[in-house]
């Protein structure tokens, strides 16, 4: 990303969400895509909500920054992907979280942790429209 | 409770939500409305105040609508034009849940 | 991608999906990826079955090659991605393509296709381990 | 059907699937199976010849243990190495489907 790319840690805690919707939206407010905030928010929030669940991470990193004339966001933890799938047939939950910020971005990128390389990347590309 | 989420009765029936409901707010909120499933028949709750829902909040709604087994309707009333979008792309609507949105 | 690209079309059409895996293989084999033929085979396979189901798409396009010491596929169709998320609580569906087809590889990407720029590419980068 | 899928019948109980179970050949194999059901008690299939199942499949062999409602037990005998990998990762046995790889 660019000179300007800024980024924050965040314990992996729920009470951190608020937290990292203010700061994105002051981010993209920053680089002018306060048309995207909520957009972005809910991103990012989905994003960090699904590490600090599933990945047993201590904290989450979110970068945010211009890549030409998009902006894009990193969400990274320490932790390992699970891979185990769930059955929504049987545990009747609605597992919408990576369908949605994936709904909510241009590009959506999922680098799983694994246990040689741990740490889930999750990347968001958001492009004027 | 989250600071910023919280639940107000309102002055004739039902509820109103107010602030952000996301995975910090679910169990509280969860938990506040599970009684408004107590009396009989449909729940409004007034989303008028409600800033943000995350994919907490959508499966916090269905699982209100799926708790009432058809005894009574579930509606949201007067969403903010970003959770109208986000409750539409859910599919929430599709499913039974009223969704009312200002000037309907 | 490199040189050594190869792109191959086929019709969205469930039948052409025995095809498409034995491309993938064959692929797979002359770029010295075969000990992760299968994976590759049922990532795509995935990719290629939302396009059939969902993108009304007429042709898929799936193109094969090596970046650095990485596999990449890019699997491509003309149509439009449906936002509109399911609802697993009520639909009793798995929904389960996305999610498997992410776990078999350490890089997905996806980018929507939308009304202003049609076409849904999926993206997977394979590493040896 | 598919020309990569067919099911055939076994010797003594029960049937084998060989060949590719994809969104391809679904339809046939969920018409075939379906017709196991008929006779109450456990299902076992033998998939030691299925080469290939990809999401359709794994969709199959969970309406099939979710019709049996418990009146018997759904039973994937002698998976390959990869097939095992997949229903694994899929979570089949988790739900109550048994599989039962060679050597066991
Ligand atoms: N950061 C992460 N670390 C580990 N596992 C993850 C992470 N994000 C997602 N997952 C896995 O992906 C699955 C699907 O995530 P999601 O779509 O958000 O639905 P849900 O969280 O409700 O299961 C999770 O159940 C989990 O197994
Ligand atoms: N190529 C595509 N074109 C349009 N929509 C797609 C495409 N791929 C996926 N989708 C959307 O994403 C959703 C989730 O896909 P998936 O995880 O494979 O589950 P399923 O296909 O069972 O719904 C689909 O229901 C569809 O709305």
């Amino acid at each position: 990303m660019s000179d300007s790319t800024t980024t924050r840690t965040f314990a992996a805690d729920r009470a951190v969400l608020a937290d990292v919707r203010r700061f994105v939206a002051a981010e993209a407010e920053r680089l002018s895509f306060s048309d995207h905030a909520h957009d972005l928010q809910l991103a990012v929030n989905e994003a960090c909500a699904n590490a600090i669940l599933h990945s047993q991470t201590r904290e989450i990193r979110v970068s945010i920054g211009l890549v030409g004339a998009c902006l894009q966001i990193a969400v990274e933890d320490d932790g390992i992907y699970r891979d185990k799938l769930p059955v929504p047939e049987v545990d009747r939950e609605g597992h919408r979280g990576i369908p949605l910020m994936a709904a909510m971005v241009d590009k959506f990128t999922l680098r799983r942790g694994t246990e040689e390389r741990r740490g889930t990347l999750v990347q968001f590309v958001k492009c004027k429209s | 409770m989250s600071e910023g989420f919280r639940i107000e009765p309102l002055d004739g029936d039902g509820v109103r939500l107010i602030g952000e409901l996301d995975l910090a707010s679910y169990d509280e909120a969860a938990h506040q409305l599970s009684r408004l499933l107590e009396s009989d028949g449909d729940v409004t709750l007034d989303i008028s105040e409600l800033s943000f829902v995350d994919s907490s909040g959508i499966r916090l709604f269905i699982r209100l609508h799926l708790a009432l087994e058809g005894r009574g309707t579930l509606t949201l009333r007067s969403p903010t034009p970003q959770v109208a979008r986000i409750l539409r792309m859910s599919g929430v609507a599709d499913v039974g849940i009223g969704v009312e949105e200002s000037g309907q």
